[in-house]
This record gives C-alpha cells, structure tokens and sequence, in this order.
C-alpha cells in the first residue's frame, strides 16, 4: 500500500435517535441528522467538495432507495456525489480516498437505513449465496449462532462472559441518547432467558432499529481552520473473505486482522475501539483480531447491540471513536464496521486527536 | 398488493414485492444440483482439498476449479449448529431444527444445511448425519430435505 | 455408514442449468406524518400541498420538507390546492407483462399542472378520451370517487401520486388548450 | 488541467459476449468472464491485483442482496479491500471513477473494476416499478422528455431513427454486441411498434446479460505495459434532485456542470474538435442529439444537425458509439463501464472492426436516475495532451 497519504479529519457528526419503528421515512429523518453534522462543522452546505452516502434498496423494499435520499442533503444546485450500496463506513472510506486529490478539502458522508418495514429474518437470506444458501432461508441469527457455537466449542468464549458483554452494552448504553436498548440487567438473570436461536438468547442479539449517521470530513488546513480538536483519520482499511461460511474459520476474522494491519491499528496503544460487534460473541473474536488489549474500553456508545441502525452503525461506530477524541479528549481511538454474514468483511479505521 | 393496516396505532400500508427468479448455473454449481437431483452430493477438487459445496473458484487464488466434480458423503459430522426455536416461513422446516455445518465424508469443507433431530437434546458438535432426501428432486439446495441423525435417531 | 443413496423418483435426466427461486418479502411501513394529512384531504376530495417559505415551490404530496432549501416543513406550511388545471406532458405506456403486471392495454400517464397556487401531480391518468387524443396544453379537472367509495388504502410513503382510491384522474373540461410556451419550464 | 494526483492507466479491458441470456453462466461466471479478459488483456494474474470495486444497478434486478458478498471469490478479492459502487444507470461509469480515484489517491497500484447486470435474471421493467404493477419503464420516463426536445429544437423525426440504424450498423463491427442486426434500415425503424411516443421498438435498447472489466494502474503500470495504455486525463461526477418544479429535464444542469467539470479539468476549450470519438449512454435513440447539447458538444438545436449529416458516424468528424452503444447491448449496471472502456480502447487502438482511424483523445458519459446521475472521463493515448 502507498504512503503519503493526505492528512484528513472528522471535524462534525451527528446521529438520529434510534428507533424500533421511526413514523418518518428515512429522508424525513436523515434530514436534521445531516443539518446537524454540518452544523458543527461549521461548513456551509455549497461548499462541501464530495458527498457520499451509503444505504440499501432491499432493506426498506424499494428499488432506487437511495435516490430519495438525495433530497436530504441538498442536491440542488447539482453536487459531486456517489454512493455505495454499503454501510456508511465504506462511503466515509470513498470520501477519505476522494480527499487525497488534491482539488477538494471537505466531503460528508452519511449512512441510513430503516430496517422496520421489512423482516430481517425473511430479507437477509438473500444477501446469501444464491444457489446454495438463498433457499435454505438461513437468516442473519442462525449464521451468528453457528459461529457462537463454533465459539463456545473452541472454548474462547462462555456464555455467561457473552452475557456480561450484553449487560455492559446495556449499561454504556444508558449515557447514549441515541441508544435503543438500555438499563441495568443483572447477568444470572440474563442467562435464565430462553434461547432465541441456541446457543444464543435475546441478549446476544442486536435490536432492530431505525436510524442514520451523518460525517464532515476535511483536509489538514480545512480542519484546522474550522475545528478546535479534529479527530484524525491515521489508518483506514477494509477487506473481505470467503462468502461460504464453510470456508472460513469462524472463530477468527482474517479480514479484520489484515483490516487493522493496514490501518495501523498496532503502532500504538488505542484506548476505545468501537466495534460493529452485532452479537455479543463478535466481540471476543473482534478484540482478537485487532489485538486489543484488556485495557481498551470496547464499546463505550453500548455499540451495536444498543442501536443496530444497518447500513449506519458502521459509520456510526467511527462517529463515536470520533467523539471520543472530539469530546472526550481521548487520543487514539479506532472504529469498526462489518458487512455480511459472520463478519465477511471488515473496516477499521484508526482516529487520533493532537497530542 | 396493498392495504391499510394499524400498526400501533400508526396507519401503515403494506407491499408484498414478489418475483419468480430465473438463474443459470453454469459449468460447477449446473452438476452440483443435477448430483443433487440424482441423489448425490458433489464436491470439487481445489488443489489438495474437496470444497462442498462445490465452489468454481479457488477461494485463496481465486484460480477457476474444473470440473469434473467428485461425489461426497452421502454422511457427514456436524461442526457447529444453530437451534432455531421458531422457525420462519423461508426456513426447511416448519418446525424446530437446527443449522448446521455439515462435513461430509470426504470433503474438507463443509456445508450449510438443516438438521432435523427432533429436540435440541439430540443436537451435539461432532455427531453423524446423513441426508433425507426430498421424494420429489428439481435439482435445488433443498433436493435434500434436511440432514438427519445418523441411525435415525430422529 | 448407514446411509444410502436416495431410491426415490428424480425429475427428467437432462442435466441441470437452471434454478428458479421465487422471492417474496413483505414490507408494512408506517405512514409519515405529512402523508397522513394528505390521506385524510383526499378522503375529503381535497388535495393538499406543503409550500416552501423561502423558495416557495408546492410539494405535492407534501414530503415534510424542501429538497431545495433543505429545510423542514410541516402542517404550517401546508396550503389547499385546486384540482383543475392542464396537462404539461404525458407518455401513452404500452405494457410489457412482467411477473404481477395488471396492465394489459395501452395506458395514459400525465403531468398536470394545478391551477393557482400551483402544484404538479404527475403520472395521473386521463378519463373520458381515447389516449390518442390526450396533448400537451389540455385543460383538465379531477374526477374524484363518490365519497362513500373513496379509500386511500394506497396511499403511503412510496406511492407518490398513485392516488387512485380517491382521485381517479383527471378528465378535460372541454376549455380551449393552453399555448405551450406557458407552461414549457414546467415539464418534467 | 487539474492535478488528480498519480497519474491513472486504464492498461487491460474486458467484456463478456452480451446476450439476451447468457445461460451458460452463474453470476460468479458472468463477471469472472470479463474480469479474466481484463487481467489478460493487462497481462496480470489474480495476484497481481490489488483491490476490487464492482458495481451494478438495483439488487431486485438479480435478487441478490449486495452481490459483492457472494461474488467476491469470483474475483479473486479474498484477503483485499471491495467496495461495491451504485448510482442507478451511470454506476459502470461512477464505479470507473472510485477505481480510478482510488489509483489517483496513491491508495493502490492496481485496481480491478467490475460491473454487471444479468437481466434475464429478472425483468427491469418489474425492477423498476418497485414490483407493482403498470411500470412506465425507463423510456415512459424519458419519452416526454425527448418529445420537449423534439418540439424545442425543430428536429425532424428521422433523427432519432436515424442514430437507432448507425449504431446498429455499428454493432455489426463489435463481436461483442447483444444485437446484431444487419438488415435494419430507417423504414424499419420506423415502422417498428411504437413504445412509448416518441420512442418506435427499434430506437431502444435491448436487455442484456453481460459485464465489463477494467485493470487500472498508476504510472509505473501504464509505463511498463506491453500495450499501449488509456492514460485517464479527467474525471467527473455531478447529481441532481430528480423531480422538483422547475427543473430542466431535457438539458438537466448536473448533465452541463458535469461536462464543464470534466472539459476544464482536462484542458479542453472545444470538446467537438479536439475530441476525436466519444461513448455516450444513449439507451434511447433521441438522447444521442440531447447529450451532443446537454454536454455542450453542439450549441442549442445543432445536436441533431450532427446525427443528421453525419458527423457523428463511425466515419464522421465526431463519432458517437462506434461500438454499437447502450441501443446494442445493455447489460444495465455494464453498460456505464462498456462507455468508459470502449473509449480507453479508442484511444488503445485495441478497438478492433469499430476503431476510429487515429484516435487519441476520447470521452465516456454515463447517466441514470431520472437523468439526474452523471459521470463522465476523458482518455488519452497520451498522458499529456495537448488541446492548443
């Protein structure tokens, strides 16, 4: 991989409040979230040299999805634009990439998705292999239980240390004004639940949520004109693996592994990772494969499994590690985001604040 | 097809997007399904291993794999699996069943597919089953109706 | 090994080059607020709109905000429109029949463009004339279904201007055309 | 011109035969068969490369949720990054430039792009009504649009038959074309059934299966390459609101500013002469004269006036699609990336039967949406150009 890259930051971000069933359509409420992430930044709207939006047709049923969405960021007069038929993430990685020309210094990224119209369970199988996996109707629950399962087997993780990932999701969660899922549970009691989908019980699993992210990039002169502690993007990557679960050894993510090399992830200590873990055993295997230590604070938002806006928790995952450094004055923070099933593919992107 | 419906006391409307795909299947996963219309599973040869189910390219080269494919199983160990409680109506089964991740004999992949014991008791990592197969075949993944146990616990 | 191979019935010989899988999803999506306003004018035979403060374009159906300003709008910004005014453009639809293709004739869809305040309602359909006979210029009013037959069961997020239920489309008055170059930046 | 940075070498192209259905192949087979054209053409291996962005129109279109998921074995991407590009209609052109970018960023050195659409999967017409019934289709979309044309400019109604018969005649030189039909004629054309007014069965596209690929490198790569490379001199992509009042639709301004991004950064004053051939998105006969004005290649009411003496034949002073264009093959989510790649293949002279004699500076144009999505280049057999 090349050197030299262009120093960019995220200088403003915002998300909408997650919702099990938002009664606005998801222009209606991308609208004030990308007001606001603009807002901070302090950028007038015409001057953003690079919009990129991620989302996806199949999960509200409407073909084109994304064209609507253009209504919420002001396509008029006529912008510079793309879009990625991934998470928001991977738009916040083509803007990043779109910066390092050097005709543009500020890009907005945003990701949205509103999953409450549909059933998940019913939609997802068609993210499958077609031939082999589509009609067998394997939705995204099962997947994660065969991999909690193969999990548990290799003793890397129990179920109880799964159940306190949930009930300290839960509790960060509660300082999250845009968390859906949030309190105090007590692990013992968590653990006398059912299984949803064994080995994994309601706990394990994330939410089903309406919600969008929106982010403000800019180059190093732009941001430091316009922001008082820009969080610096140090590191980004993002690979992909084999599709066929049967292919891969579930109990690792390569793609992470090889995510965080690129990214840099290990130069230095990082001291928050927030991490697209969807189900609570994802998070172990997550930790693993970015080498984070015991030290780091995973999750501090409640991650994932408070608010699973799909199409926006990665890109929301980086919001936060932004914020982290942002707000919290942290000064290495990394955010996370995945796509398919069994963490196929990974995105790590490295964020640091002036020291 | 449309209507109104109160969902929370919100007015909503509903949209059933249906379509009868057509797919072609060409040169590995074409014989995969005919083998599995004729009561065999099939596997391919990728270098010193036998993927199932049979992938056209060499997943790490990404090397394209040929034909002819080699016949696996029909039995295999289960390498992890996935209880689902209440099935949906796109699962195999309508009723509780496991996921699984099926080796079959002689392959070094294995394959996602149902698992029908009967209770969740009669699941284990690593336990033998072997396929039961649909009376009627039309060359699709679910030719085989779902795995059972091996001596027919289930 | 127990198992044997399967000694049950296989369809035909031929190999296999073909799948079919038949998709179906069902989706129930939550009618937003400026939408439920405007299902509720419609059962009433009103069409309503929400206008731009700043740019002062109408939205019809209203969409809780203007694409244009970027601002958001709401039931203060709503305004009554009329339901008379001309065609600005049309396309006659041969169909092709596709999987759930109701259509099996030829079909009108037309822009029209609402009377003062203004307003476009596009892809309506045209009554009452042979779709051969449907031109740029032509002054049409609504024909709305009697009020004890209207629904708006249709009528949501998605649907744009499928207003069927309650407004079945729009007829000529019988006025004479409108020159084209009245209405030539208010085609699309 | 503007710098983008490292320059970009389109070094390897490939495509796959378009057909009404390619029943020989799974989706992995469909793009596996352009991608293994281009790396051959490149002269590379899967090894060689070093990311992978694929691109496609809507899902529903296929019935494959993120397809890149399923198709990344197929390409060889396993262990690098993908990214999966869609912007309606112009996304084999947008997910040109990503790949281009990501080249130009200094991100990587070679980078494979793909893009794809089997329609006989499915049916566009279902896909773009969103499953419901009594879909316009895209030309129920654009019919009005072209007829405002028509009406504005004083074009004749042969013009729009007329571009139909060139292409076509044209795709008789392309191996690769999805129709070939050697006996169409204007009278045929004409008398063909009418769609939707202006738009006669003969002056559309048809529905493909098919893909394209592209192996782009930075520098080093296009220096080093056996063949001669398509180096990208520019690059553009500009988006509009699809519907509001007052819009232009027959001349949308994203279509104007994407052009004139496009030209300033590439240093061209006028694009009609130091253009030499150009690959426009014209699914729909009429839009080869609208995207002549749209684009500002002819002033206001002269676009037709180029298809009507002939200046945009294959042997004209300004050749559009000499490759048979979107009106001879679609596969919809490709046929973006088939405009970027025949133009670098003009300016490669690897253009074959459809070359144009001596070509050295060529422009690409893909659209989508309600003609709301452009993205555009400009490629060159000589990495700098000069336009005085």
């Amino acid at each position: 991989m090349a050197s030299s890259l262009k120093d960019v930051a995220i200088i403003g971000y915002a998300q909408a409040r997650n919702e099990r069933q938002a009664q606005q359509t998801e222009v209606q409420f991308l609208f004030p979230v990308i007001n606001e992430a603009l807002e901070m930044s302090k950028i007038p709207r015409r001057e953003i040299g690079f919009t990129c939006a991620g989302s996806c047709d199949y999960l509200s049923g409407q073909t084109f999805a994304f064209v609507m969405n253009l209504e919420a960021v002001g396509a008029w007069p006529p912008i510079t634009e793309s879009h990625v038929e991934m998470d928001g993430a991977w738009a916040l990685y083509e803007a990043w990439v779109r910066l390092q020309h050097e005709d543009i210094d500020t890009a907005l990224v945003f990701g949205s998705g509103k999953s409450s119209p549909g059933v998940p369970a019913e939609i997802y199988p068609l993210q499958t292999d077609p031939y082999t996996l589509t009609p067998l109707g394997v939705d995204p629950v099962s997947f994660a239980a065969l991999q909690a399962r193969a999990l548990l087997d290799a003793g890397k993780v129990t179920e109880r240390q799964m159940a306190e990932i949930a009930a300290r999701s839960r509790r960060d969660a509660m300082k999250n004004p845009y968390a859906q899922v949030t309190g105090e549970f007590d692990v013992d009691e968590l653990l006398a639940q059912p299984y949803v989908t064994a080995p994994l019980r309601k706990h394990d699993l994330p939410p089903i949520s309406d919600g969008a992210c929106a982010v403000v990039l800019a180059t190093a002169d732009k941001a430091r004109e316009v922001c008082e502690r820009p969080a610096w993007i140090r590191g980004i990557d993002h690979r992909i693996e084999a599709h066929q679960p049967g292919l891969r050894d579930l109990t690792v993510s390569t793609s992470t592994r090889l995510a965080a090399e690129g990214a840099g992830v290990g130069d230095r200590p990082v001291e928050v990772a927030e991490l697209s873990a969807t189900f609570t055993h994802q998070e172990p295997i997550l930790r693993e494969a970015l080498g984070l230590g015991d030290d780091v604070a995973v999750n501090p938002s409640g991650g994932a499994l408070a608010a699973n806006p799909v199409m926006a928790v990665g890109l929301a995952r980086i919001a936060e590690a932004a914020k982290q450094i942002v707000e919290g004055g942290r000064s290495r923070t990394l955010g996370h985001a995945t796509s398919g099933m069994c963490l196929q593919q990974n995105l790590v992107c490295v964020l640091e604040g002036d020291s | 097809m449309c209507s109104t419906r109160a969902v929370t006391e919100l007015q909503a409307t509903t949209h059933t997007i249906e379509f009868p795909y057509t797919r072609t299947l060409g040169p590995v996963i074409g014989p995969f399904l005919t083998g599995l219309r004729d009561g065999r599973i099939l596997g391919i040869r990728c270098r010193d291993r036998v993927l199932v189910p049979p992938q056209e390219y060499d997943p790490e080269t990404g090397d394209a794999l040929e034909p002819p494919l080699v016949e696996v199983g029909p039995a295999g160990t289960v390498e992890t699996w996935a209880w689902v409680s209440e099935p949906t109506r796109k699962h195999p089964l309508d009723r509780p069943f496991a996921f699984a991740l099926v080796k079959l004999d002689g392959a070094d992949t294995a394959m996602v597919h149902a698992v029908d014991a009967g209770s969740i008791d009669a699941m284990r990592t690593g336990m033998r089953v072997t396929p039961r197969w649909r009376a009627e075949r039309k060359g699709r993944i679910d030719d085989i109706e779902c795995f059972v146990p091996e001596g027919g616990a289930a | 090994m127990t198992a044997a191979k399967s000694d049950t019935a296989v369809t035909g010989d031929e190999p296999v080059t073909m799948m079919e899988y038949f998709m179906s999803l069902t989706y129930t999506d939550v009618v937003s607020p400026p939408v439920v306003r405007f299902r509720e004018a419609l059962m009433e035979g009103r069409l309503i709109a929400q206008q731009c403060p700043k740019c002062h374009l109408v939205y019809v159906p209203p969409k809780g905000y203007c694409p244009i300003d970027t601002i958001e709008l709401d039931e203060r910004n709503e305004i009554q429109l009329a339901d008379r005014g001309v065609v600005t453009n049309y396309t006659i639809v041969t169909p092709v029949q596709y999987y759930g293709q109701k259509e099996t004739e030829p079909f009108v869809r037309a822009s029209i463009l609402l009377d003062p305040p203004g307003g476009m309602l596009i892809l309506q359909d045209i009554l009452d004339i042979p779709t051969d006979e449907v031109r740029a210029g032509m002054r049409v009013e609504a024909v709305w279904a009697k009020p004890g037959e209207r629904n708006v069961d249709e009528v949501g997020n998605r649907s744009g201007s499928a207003l069927e239920g309650s407004l079945r489309g729009f007829r000529p008055t019988g006025e004479p055309d409108v020159p084209a170059d009245s209405f030539s930046d208010k085609v699309w | 011109m503007t710098n983008l940075g490292e320059p970009c070498a389109v070094v390897g192209f490939g495509q796959t035969k378009h057909k009404k259905r390619r029943d020989d192949l799974s989706l992995p087979g469909l793009v596996r068969e352009a991608a293994l054209r281009a790396l051959e053409d490149a002269e590379m291996t899967w090894s060689d490369i070093d990311a992978v962005v694929i691109g496609k129109a809507p899902d529903p279109f296929e019935g494959v949720m993120m397809p890149e998921l399923s198709l990344a074995d197929a390409l060889g991407a396993n262990g690098k990054p993908m990214m999966r590009v869609h912007t309606a209609g112009s996304v084999g052109g947008s997910t040109t430039i990503v790949a281009t970018s990501l080249v130009q960023a200094r991100r990587h050195k070679r980078v494979l792009t793909v893009a794809y659409e089997k329609q006989s999967e499915g049916n566009a017409q279902w896909g773009l009504a969103g499953g419901r019934s009594g879909s316009m289709g895209a030309g129920g979309i654009f019919a009005p649009w072209m007829r405002s044309y028509i009406r504005n400019s004083g074009a004749p109604e042969h013009i729009g038959w007329q571009v139909a018969v060139k292409d076509r005649l044209n795709a008789l030189k392309n191996p690769y074309a999805h129709l070939h039909l050697p006996d169409i004629t204007i009278e045929k054309v004409k008398e063909s059934p009418m769609l939707w007014d202006p738009i006669h069965f003969l002056e559309s596209c048809p529905s493909s299966d098919g893909a394209a690929a592209m192996v782009l490198t930075d520098e080093e790569g296009g220096r080093k390459a056996s063949k001669q490379p398509a180096w990208v001199i520019a690059t553009a992509m500009r988006s509009e609101l699809g519907s509001f009042p007052g819009r232009d639709t027959v001349r949308p301004q994203a279509g104007v500013e994407c052009a004139h991004m496009l030209y300033e950064a590439a240093g061209i004053t006028n694009p009609r002469t130091q253009i030499d051939v150009a690959e426009l998105y014209v699914p729909f006969s009429w839009y080869e004269p609208m995207w002549l004005e749209g684009h500002d290649i002819a002033g206001p009411g002269e676009g037709w006036k180029m298809v009507d003496s002939g200046e945009t034949e294959i042997t004209g002073a300004f050749p559009v699609n000499p490759s048979g264009g979107v009106l001879s093959s679609n596969p919809i989510g490709a046929s973006g990336m088939l405009r970027f790649g025949e133009a670098a293949q003009q300016v490669r002279g690897q253009a074959g039967e459809h070359q144009v004699p001596g070509a050295k500076v060529a422009l690409a144009q893909a659209y989508g949406g309600a003609a709301q999505y452009y993205a555009m280049w400009v490629v060159s057999s000589d990495p700098h150009p000069s336009f005085s």
